[in-house]
Order: structure tokens, then sequence, then C-alpha cells
């Protein structure tokens, strides 16, 4: 594989290049695969049967409490390639160490979230409303998930491997990844929570 | 330590943050739907460029018409999925 | 007993334990041939671990027409049960599995398999690449593929076929009204094929947007490339809807969710909403590469180039577009409001221009040429009426008043065959018959290939054509019996007659196939057509790293005007190449998948988690995963070559 | 070229035995709205056996002309990018075929989608057509009779179906009288038709429905509308009262004969409209 040194080293190869581009463009399928559960869950968000509506069951703590962390983690990712950049590899280990703290907070308190909805009456089984916003959420916290095992592999590999193009490309292709789902999670923040609590 | 913290980046972070924040007014303050809807549209769509832009590093390379291409399409037709299906189940015209 | 009881065929019939026996016995005879030959080690080696896009590109033709005759089969039985009235070949059960497989192996393992065989192995040739951006994600595309393929299949012997048709719409298909495992069948194998299709659509967008061969700008790309652009874009953006409406579906029947069912909240119509948002971009998935196989097929020979190259890209973008613009026509009849119908029928007869553009630019294209009918020839000319009578007959369905009389009706069925079978299996048949040499190093036989065509064609009007008739005189689709009182019969015998011409047709291209395996010469050229792109500027069949030097372009059509106008296509010396290593990972994942998508359908909780836990081990084992690849030697390259133009000698 | 002449005349010998027997269905209406269809299908197989002519003609000619063997093995097809003009005539003349189908398309929508042409200012009969697997229950909420399996409409006069399944999603079909429209579990659907000539009319389910989906078909009679007055009185009469129990014993999957009750079930199994709808709107 031939080395280009005059651009970063997530960049380096022209294996490089196509993966950054090919997970951009994974990410353009993912937007359609959140649309489609936004138009299902506009579609079905008054439909609630004999369970509750949004408005009775939203708590604005949790969420703010939720947004605030993923924000942040975007940022300390975000801090975390800068880092990569400046080719200090304990700073973005440190970076990178912070952001799925904070992931992983955020996976707690959706956890809390989800028991306190089903605890309340709201389960999957409720109604067609209860239904798509726990899989839409769910589908969201999944994603986390998988970031969260993703992110610790990368971490492990760059701690062994130190910073090389294979190990920048995958930790950079990581950050899209993680900025990409708290993207997501400011849409459902304003169209599913902020909009039912309106 | 201050080079691993380049004011790009903590603008981006606190300008999402105040983004935030102006989208809190539609629960806290009494909107009607229409206002209330145009804040929120308006704040997550600019909140999601800042992350493309600032975060992302979306245009940093040669393939960034790809990218962009690719990005402003799906959301075309995300846009298109989620008010035609509106348009069709819930609108009724 | 009670456990093994939902593993059994809820309406068992004597065909149904005989195809169990055959398949039983054909199992048997394969794993005693490949033991007995020892060929275990030479399947694993070169096939099962392959990460070649040309092999995987013959995997999926094998699959596809595996697929084709499996389809085919239902299509008879259809039609021999309504060729009288008040027929009892088959009862209402029987009927209505037999048109739900039908349906869905013909679109999404039969069309699906075929055109990402075409692709697979023409993509990388037509812009001068290695092979595609991600090797090993081709691999696991085409498992994942076959392995959903498999689990369909399996239903037809092991608890029960999908019965809701191909469209599956709820509540029909909720548990309510379909009891048995059948749609658990379709919503599981989908979704497995459909995750290799999306992987399918990114690998292939960036493949043609990173490894074009240095000139090749995007307006210099063969249009069968552009096709196959938009295709995978379209691919990217309609595949993950099905994802989410399978994913729905299958809560809804295993879980107790309320998306699609009758009470508590739940629509039934969101879920045919969903399914057409992805169906309708799926019919121009399948269209679009046919449009590309015909283009490089008509330019050839006509021996021309392409008329209105750039009227042809911008058309095919149009519909790209388009496609996700229209799909409320699938349901006009479900109570939306005029406002709503109007709309979605300007926007579904607005493709007709598009498409018009495409139609008179090939005949522009044969226009002062010199046309040769040649197999894939006849195919390309035979499609043009054909198609325009679909297309015609989609405008008129595509009108919201009129449609309320077409809809559900045998007129919808014999228009979508119209568009379909000219659109996709012609296209298939001449794209197969046009690069079969370049695959494997022999031509099929031209006599042979010509008579399947006129059998293929005369046999599909005459099924299809009286269709539109009976639809017209109040004959619903799906219905497995009629009485005498409604006259439908004359008409029905006429396609089903039909119908035996058209599978004499196929069976007559898998006799040439045969013949042609046997008695073809190998000793053909490069260039056996004489055709205009790249993919024909190297060796037939193609050397595992597909050029020895990277071609240099410059024009639309690198390789003729080297021919022509003798500009340097290969120059520089050759260099050692890298190349992706074999792996046995896509397979093995794909398989655990297939345990994964049963365990979903039985409902049985422990494997499923086993084989959950399975599916992310195979995936953090890639990521922790060293894999450089290897290199093809200087050396190795140039005896390869010197054996290459002995052997076409 | 032998083959294709054959498949011509196949062709042609299927037209004209058509042409032989009885119009179809589709195309030889009895009411308004299916004469509005039937009208736009007429215009829209005029208009696109323009466009198969000249794709047709078009073919035949290039094909015939510039076969290779009709031509000097010397001859070297020129190099052409395209035509400007060519190419705005073939954009050009589809583009103004769309739009004239499309005005056609939007008036005739909106027209097939309200009360009959010239019957405005008639109350319209209201009946409630509703699925069950695999009959259809016709109730006459205004006259208070209910029917199973087969319709009697007077003519001349507007009829409001409101359409609704108790299971998988119907599609509620009567050729001649106009198209069709789905009825389904969670909202009530309407569809307007009227007929002007009496008779005998085939209706059915015309959406796939499971096992019984071919024999879902019900009988329309229309009739003037004295002798449906007169019908409508000696059901009133003579026919059973529909309990609840009955109706429920109605609703069991299988096959029915025609049945005819006095009361319906309205009243004690409102449709899915209004206050009961699972719809927000």
């Amino acid at each position: 594989m031939k080395i280009d040194n005059t651009l970063p080293l997530e960049y380096s190869t022209e294996q490089n290049r196509m993966n950054v581009l090919g997970f951009w463009i994974f990410l353009g399928a993912e937007v359609m695969l959140f649309a489609t559960l936004f138009a299902t869950y506009f579609t079905l968000a008054h439909r609630t049967g004999n369970g509750p509506s949004g408005a009775e069951i939203f708590e604005i703590a949790p969420v703010l409490i939720e947004t605030f962390l993923l924000l942040t983690s975007s940022f300390t990712i975000g801090l975390g390639v800068h880092a990569m950049r400046l080719g200090r590899k304990n700073a973005m280990i440190a970076f990178f160490a912070v952001t799925l703290l904070l992931g992983l907070a955020f996976l707690g308190v959706e956890i809390y979230e989800f028991t306190h909805y089903v605890h309340i009456g709201a389960g999957l089984q409720t109604s067609a409303f209860t239904a798509i916003l726990l899989t839409t959420l769910g589908t969201h916290g999944a994603h986390v998930t998988l970031g969260l095992f993703w992110g610790l592999f990368i971490i492990l590999q760059v701690k062994k491997r130190g910073l090389t193009p294979e190990t920048a490309n995958k930790s950079f292709i990581f950050s899209l990844y993680w900025h990409f789902l708290d993207v997501v999670w400011i849409f459902i923040f304003s169209f599913v929570y902020l909009k039912g609590m309106m | 330590m201050s080079e691993l913290f380049p004011r790009k980046q903590v603008m981006g972070f606190v300008f999402s943050l105040v983004l935030t924040a102006a989208a809190l007014t539609v629960y806290f303050m009494d909107l009607s739907f229409a206002v209330g809807m145009t804040v929120l549209l308006v704040t997550a769509f600019v909140q999601a460029a800042v992350q493309l832009v600032v975060f992302m590093h979306a245009g940093e390379t040669d393939d960034k018409v790809a990218i962009y291409m690719n990005i402003y399409y799906g959301v075309a037709i995300a846009l298109v999925t989620i008010f035609g299906t509106l348009l069709i189940l819930v609108w009724d015209m | 007993m009670d456990y093994f009881d939902r593993f059994a065929i809820p309406h068992p019939s004597p065909a149904i334990y005989a195809s169990m026996v055959a398949i039983g016995l054909t199992v048997v005879a394969i794993i005693f041939g490949l033991t007995y030959f020892k060929k275990w080690g030479y399947l694993w080696r070169e096939w099962l671990t392959t990460v070649d896009h040309k092999r995987i590109g013959i995997m999926y033709l094998i699959s596809a027409l595996i697929m084709l005759f499996r389809g085919g089969v239902d299509a008879i039985m259809m039609r021999a049960q309504t060729a009288v009235p008040d027929n009892k070949l088959l009862d209402a059960q029987h009927y209505n599995e037999v048109f739900t497989t039908h349906g869905v192996v013909m679109i999404i393992f039969m069309a699906m398999p075929f055109i990402y065989a075409l692709m697979n192995v023409v993509v990388p040739l037509q812009i001068g690449a290695r092979d595609v951006a991600f090797p090993r994600l081709n691999a696991l595309s085409f498992w994942l593929f076959f392995m959903g393929a498999m689990l369909f299949n399996i239903s037809f012997v092991i608890g029960g076929s999908p019965d809701a048709g191909w469209t599956s719409y709820f509540p029909l298909a909720g548990n309510d009204f379909s009891q048995s495992v059948g749609t658990n069948y379709y919503m599981l194998s989908i979704q497995i094929a459909g995750i290799g299709t999306l992987i399918s659509g990114i690998n292939f967008t960036t493949t043609i947007f990173k490894m074009r061969a240095p000139g090749m700008t995007l307006m210099k790309m063969p249009m069968f490339t552009w096709t196959a652009l938009i295709t995978n874009a379209i691919v990217l953006f309609a595949f993950p809807v099905l994802t989410i409406a399978l994913l729905l579906g299958t809560m809804d029947r295993l879980f107790g969710t309320n998306f699609f069912t009758m009470t508590n909240g739940g629509m039934d119509m969101l879920w045919a909403n969903l399914f057409w948002v992805w169906g309708h971009p799926e019919v121009y998935i399948l269209i679009l590469p046919a449009f590309g196989i015909y283009s490089e097929v008509i330019s050839t020979f006509s021996r021309r180039n392409l008329y209105g190259y750039k009227s042809m890209v911008g058309s095919i973008v149009i519909i790209s577009f388009f496609s996700f613009l229209v799909w409320t026509h699938h349901f006009f009849t479900m109570g939306q409001g005029p406002l709503t119908n109007s709309i979605f029928s300007i926007t579904t007869m607005a493709i007709a221009i598009p498409t018009g553009i495409k139609i008179f630019n090939w005949l522009l294209t044969m226009r002062k040429g010199s046309i040769k009918f040649t197999v894939p020839m006849l195919y390309s000319v035979g499609f043009i009426p054909i198609f325009t009578i679909g297309g015609v007959t989609g405008v008129m369905l595509g009108m919201a008043s009129a449609d309320y009389q077409y809809h559900n009706t045998m007129f919808l069925v014999a228009h979508f065959h119209y568009t379909i079978i000219p659109g996709v299996v012609f296209a298939m048949i001449a794209g197969l018959t046009y690069w079969w040499p370049k695959m494997f190093g022999f031509m099929l036989n031209e006599r042979i290939g010509k008579w399947a065509f006129w059998f293929i064609a005369i046999g599909f009007n005459v099924t299809f054509f009286p269709m539109f008739f009976t639809g017209l005189d109040g004959q619903a689709r799906r219905m497995y019996t009629y009485s005498e009182a409604t006259g439908f019969g004359p008409l029905n015998m006429l396609s089903f007659a039909g119908a035996i011409v058209l599978m004499i047709g196929f069976a007559l291209i898998v006799y040439n196939v045969y013949y042609s395996t046997r008695y073809a010469s190998r000793n053909i050229s490069a260039d056996p057509w004489n055709a205009r792109t790249l993919e024909w500027a190297t060796h037939s069949p193609v050397p595992s790293y597909n050029f020895a030097i990277t071609p240099q372009v410059n024009s639309i059509e690198a390789l003729w005007d080297h021919k022509k106008k003798g500009q340097p296509l290969f120059s520089g010396p050759i260099e050692k190449i890298h190349m992706p290593n074999n792996s046995g990972v896509p397979f093995i994942m794909s398989c655990i998948f297939f345990v994964w998508g049963f365990s979903f359908v039985f409902s049985m909780w422990i494997p499923a988690i086993i084989t959950t836990i399975g599916i992310f081990v195979c995936m953090a084992h890639r990521s922790f995963e060293k894999d450089d690849g290897y290199y093809i030697s200087v050396k190795e390259i140039e005896d390869t070559e010197k054996e290459c133009e002995v052997q076409s000698r | 070229m032998k083959t294709k002449l054959a498949f011509y005349s196949l062709v042609i010998s299927i037209f004209a035995v058509l042409a032989g027997c009885e119009p179809v269905m589709v195309l030889d209406p009895k009411g308004p709205q299916a004469e509005t269809t039937a009208n736009v299908i007429w215009i829209s197989i005029a208009t696109m056996a323009f466009v198969v002519v000249v794709v047709f003609g078009m073919m035949a000619y290039i094909v015939f002309k510039y076969r290779a063997s009709r031509q000097s093995p010397d001859y070297e097809p020129p190099h052409i990018e395209g035509n400007h003009l060519v190419e705005s005539i073939i954009v050009g003349i589809p583009v103004l075929i769309i739009i004239f189908l499309s005005i056609v398309t939007v008036k005739s929508t909106y027209e097939v989608e309200a009360t009959p042409k010239g019957y405005e200012d008639q109350k319209p009969l209201i009946v409630y057509a509703s699925s069950s697997d695999w009959k259809w229950h016709f109730s006459y909420p205004e006259e208070n009779i209910e029917t199973v399996n087969y319709l009697y409409i007077p003519t001349d006069r507007p009829i409001e179906f409101r359409l609704y399944s108790y299971g998988p999603i119907t599609s509620f079909w009567i050729p001649q009288l106009g198209g069709q429209k789905y009825a389904m579990s969670d909202m009530v659907t309407k569809l307007h038709l009227a007929a002007t000539v009496p008779g005998e009319y085939m209706g059915r389910n015309a959406n796939f429905s499971g096992k019984g989906f071919a024999e879902n078909i019900f009988e329309v009679k229309a009739m003037p509308e004295s002798e449906f007055d007169k019908w409508v009185e000696d059901v009133k009469s003579t026919a059973a009262p529909l309990s609840e129990e009955k109706f429920k014993e109605l609703l069991e999957p299988g096959h029915l004969g025609q049945m005819t009750f006095s009361g319906t079930h309205l009243k004690f199994l409102p449709p899915p409209e209004g206050e009961h709808g699972g719809h927000n709107h």
C-alpha cells in the first residue's frame, strides 16, 4: 500500500480514502433508516389506543441530561480526532475514553427511562405509539451500544499498535459514526420529546 | 494543553449548547404550534450542520462533492418520504 | 412432540413430500460427490472464501438461474391452475403460497442477484479497476443474499411457505390471519438478503466513485457503469426503508407490537405505505441496469456510439430521483383524497418522459448504424416494442381515476410483466450472452440462442397479452379459480399455452449452456464481439488481477478509440499488483445469519441469542484482524499474460 | 422475419376474436362514474396508441434499413454525439402528451371522487358495505335493513357507499358502475356511485384477502326507485331481525349465501368513523 505523507494519517492510503468515503455513503443509508422511523413515528404519534400519550409520559429532566451527555461526547471525540492529527496518542486515547464514558452514562439514563416507561404502563405492546417510540429510541440506543464496543476495540488497537494509517483510519471513521448518532439524537430530542411536550 | 482545544471546536460546542437552549424555549414558553415547529426545525437543522462541518470535517477532502451530494440526496429523499407519508396517511387531502 | 409440530407443513401434499425427498437426495448426492472427488478443499479455497468480484459474480449468476427456475415452476403451476374454470389442480391455500413465493423469488432472489451478477463481473472491468472497493464486504453481500434465499426456500419443506402475497399486506400477514410461520420466513429471509444488498449498494457506489481508471471522468464512464452507479444510489436510500418495514412487521408477528394490527392504534395502511416507499424504487433498481446493458449491446452491434450520451445520463439521474416520488400509485384506491392522488399521478406519468428519451436514443443509435442480429441484439431489439407496451400501459395505470378500474386486476399483472420481463429478464439474458465469453472464455451457441429468443418472445406475448383483456373484463389478480360463467376461460387457456412456449424457451437456454460448455471453441480473442468498452481490453476469461497495466482513458469509448484511432490504452511497465486475501469469515458469518433467521422464524430464543452473539463476534474479529493482502509479482503477471496470449491464438 | 410475421398475425387474430365478443366489463359502463373512467381509458388508449405506432414504425424502419446484411462490408457508421433539435423534440412531445393526460387525470379523479355528475342535488342513498372473511355485509341505515352478499340499489339516484372491513384489507369493486376502493378495519372510506340502467351486475372484493378470496363476490341488482322501495318494505315486514349474536356468527370466516335481515349491525357494532374511528382525522 502506498502511503502519502502529505495527508493526515487517516487519509494516507488509497484504501483509507475509500474507507472514509464508503462510510459517508453508509451514513447516507442511515439517514434514510432513521427517516423511516421518524415517518412512522409521526404517523403513529397520536394513535395511542388505550395507552398514554407522549405528553403524559415524557419527562424533561432525563432527556436534558441525555442531550447534554451526548452533545459533550460528540465534542470530546472531536477533540480526540484533533489530538490524533497532532500525533498525541495518549491525549487521543484519553478523549476517546471520556467519550465512551459519556456514552455509557447516556445509555444508563436511557435504560432508566425505558424501565420507567414500562413501569408506568407504556410498554412495547401497549399501543402503536409506545411501540414506535420505544423502537425509535431503541434503534438509536442499539447504535450507541454497538458504538461503545466498537470504540473500546479501537482504543485497544491504538494502544497496542500505535497510530498507524490503519488505526487512525478506524478512529476517524468511528468519530464520524459517533457524531452521526449525536445528530440523530438532536432530531429525536427536537421532534419526539420537545414536540411531544410542546 | 491549549493546542488540544482548538478554537473552532470549542466554539462549535458552545454554539450547539446555545442551540439546544434555544430549542428548549418551546418547552418553557407557550408558543403556538407553527412558531414552535419553526423554532425546532431551524435549531435542529443548524445543529446538524454544525456537527457536519465543524466536527465531521465533511468538506476537507477531494471527495467533498461526493459526500455533500450523498448527504443532500439522502436528506431530500428523507424529507420526501416523511412528508409524503404524512400527506397520504395523516393529512388526508 | 408438540415442540416439533411447528416444523411440520400445515398443508402437506404429495408434491411437497416428493420435493422433500428430492431435496434430501440432492443434498446427499452433493455431499457424496464432493467427498468422492475430494473437492471439499477446492470448493472452500476457490469459491466459498473467494473475494474475487468475477467469481462472486458467477456465484450470483448460478443462484439467480436456479431461482429463475424455482420461480418459473411456480408460474407454470399458476397458469395451469387457472387454465380452465373451476380447476381442482391446486387448492386455494396452495395457490396462495405459489403466487406469493413466485413474486418474492422472482423479485428478491432472481432479479436482484442477476443484476448484481452482471455488475460484479462487469463494473470493475469497465472502469479499469483491480476489484471492488471492499472485496471482503462483497463476499459478505453475496453470502447474505444466498443464505436469505436458502432460508426462504426451506419454508417450502419446514413449517410452510408464506401465503399473503409478495406484498404481505397487513393485517392479512399479521398473526390474526396468518398463523403459520410462513410470513416469518418472508420477513427474515428478505431482511437478511436485504442487508446484503444494502452493503453491495455502499460497495459499488464507493467503487465507481473512487476506483475509475486514470482519465475516466464521470462523463466518460460507459453507460452500464452509469446505470450501476445510479442503481446502487437508489439501493442505498431505498433498502433502509425495507429494513425498517420488515423490522416492524417482524416485531408485530413475534413480539406482539401494534404497528399494523387492527387494535391499539395500529395502522394497516402504514405497512403498504412503507413497503411501496421501498417497492417503487426497487422497480427502478431492477430496470436501470437493464437500460445500461441495452445501451452497451445496441451500441456494439450497431457499430455506432451511443446517441445522446448526455441526455441518457441526465434521464437516469432524473429517474432515480423521481422513483422516490411516486410510490402512492400502488394504492391509489386506499381512500386518500383526490389532491394526493393527483399529485402522485402526475409524478408517475412524468417518469415516462426520461424513459421515452432513452427509447428514442436507442432507436437513433441504431439509425445509420450497421445492425448485426446477434442473440444479445435480438433481445435488445425485442425489448423496445414489448417494453413500449409495458410503458404506455404504465402511463394508463398512472392515471388515478382509471387506475380505480385497473387496480388489483389482471390488467396490472399484464402491465408489470410487460415491463419486468423485457426490462429485466430479456436484459439479463442479453447481458449473460454478451459477457459470457468474458466470464468463461467461450461463446454461447448463436443458433440455439436465437431459437430460445423466439420461443421466449412469442411465448411471453401469448401469455401476458390476453391478461389485459381479462383484467378489463373484471378478473381480479390472485384468484385461484373462477366460474365458467365469467367467460375468462379461453383467454386463460391461451395464457397457459403461452407459458408452455415460454418454458421451452428457458429450457433451450439451459440446453445452450450445456451444449456450448461441451462443444464451443475455447480459442476466442479478448474482444470477440468487436466491442467498445474497457472490459474487452483484457483477456477472456479474465486473469485474477484484471489488467496487467492500469489502462489510461480519455474518451467514453476507450477501447474503440484505441482500436480505431490508435489512442494508447496501456502504457508503462508492469508493476507488482496488490491483491486482497481470501477469507472464510463472510461465509461463516452468513451461515450464522441463516441459523439466526431460522431461530427467529420459530421463536427459538436461545439459539437466537447465541447466533446474535456469534454475528458480533465475527464483526469483532474483523475489527482486530490485520489483513494487508498480498502482492502478485511482476514475473507471475508476465507469465500469466504470455499464457493468455498463447491460449487465444 | 417470418416468426415476427406470425407474431403480428397472432396479435391481430386476438383482436379479431375479442371484437366478436361482448365488450369487456370496464368498457361497458352502466353508470356515470364508470362512464367517466371508461372515457378516460379510451382517451389514454388513443393517445398511447399514437406513441406505440410512432415507436413501432420508427423501429421497423430503422431495423430494416440499417441491418448489416443490406450494407456494404466496408461501411463505417458515423460518430454522432447527438442533436439538440432532435433531442428537444423527443423530450417536448412526451411532455405535451403528459401535460394533456395530467389534465384529464386530475379532472376525472375529482369527478369520480365526488357525487356523480347530474345527481348533485339529490339526497344520496347511504349504504354501509363492510367485509368480513369472505363475505360482504350491506347495511341500509335509513331503511334499517341489512343484506349479505347481495345489494339492491335504485337507479338514477346517487349512492354513497361507506366501506370498512372486519379483517384484512378488501377492495369494493363493481366494474360496470365505477372504480374500486379499499375497505379497511380502522377507517371508513367513501365511494360515490350511481346506476343509470336497471340490471344485474357483478361485484367483488378485488384485493387478495386469504383463502376464500376467489369466491368473495356479491350480486348487484339495480332497479327503478319504486321497485326498490317495494323491496325495502317487503324486507322490513318479512325478514328476521339481526341480533348481535347472529351477526357475530356471520363474522366467522367462511362463505355464506345471500341473506336478508331487518335492522342493521351498525347500532351494536358502530363502524370505525367519527368518535369510533381509529384514525385521528
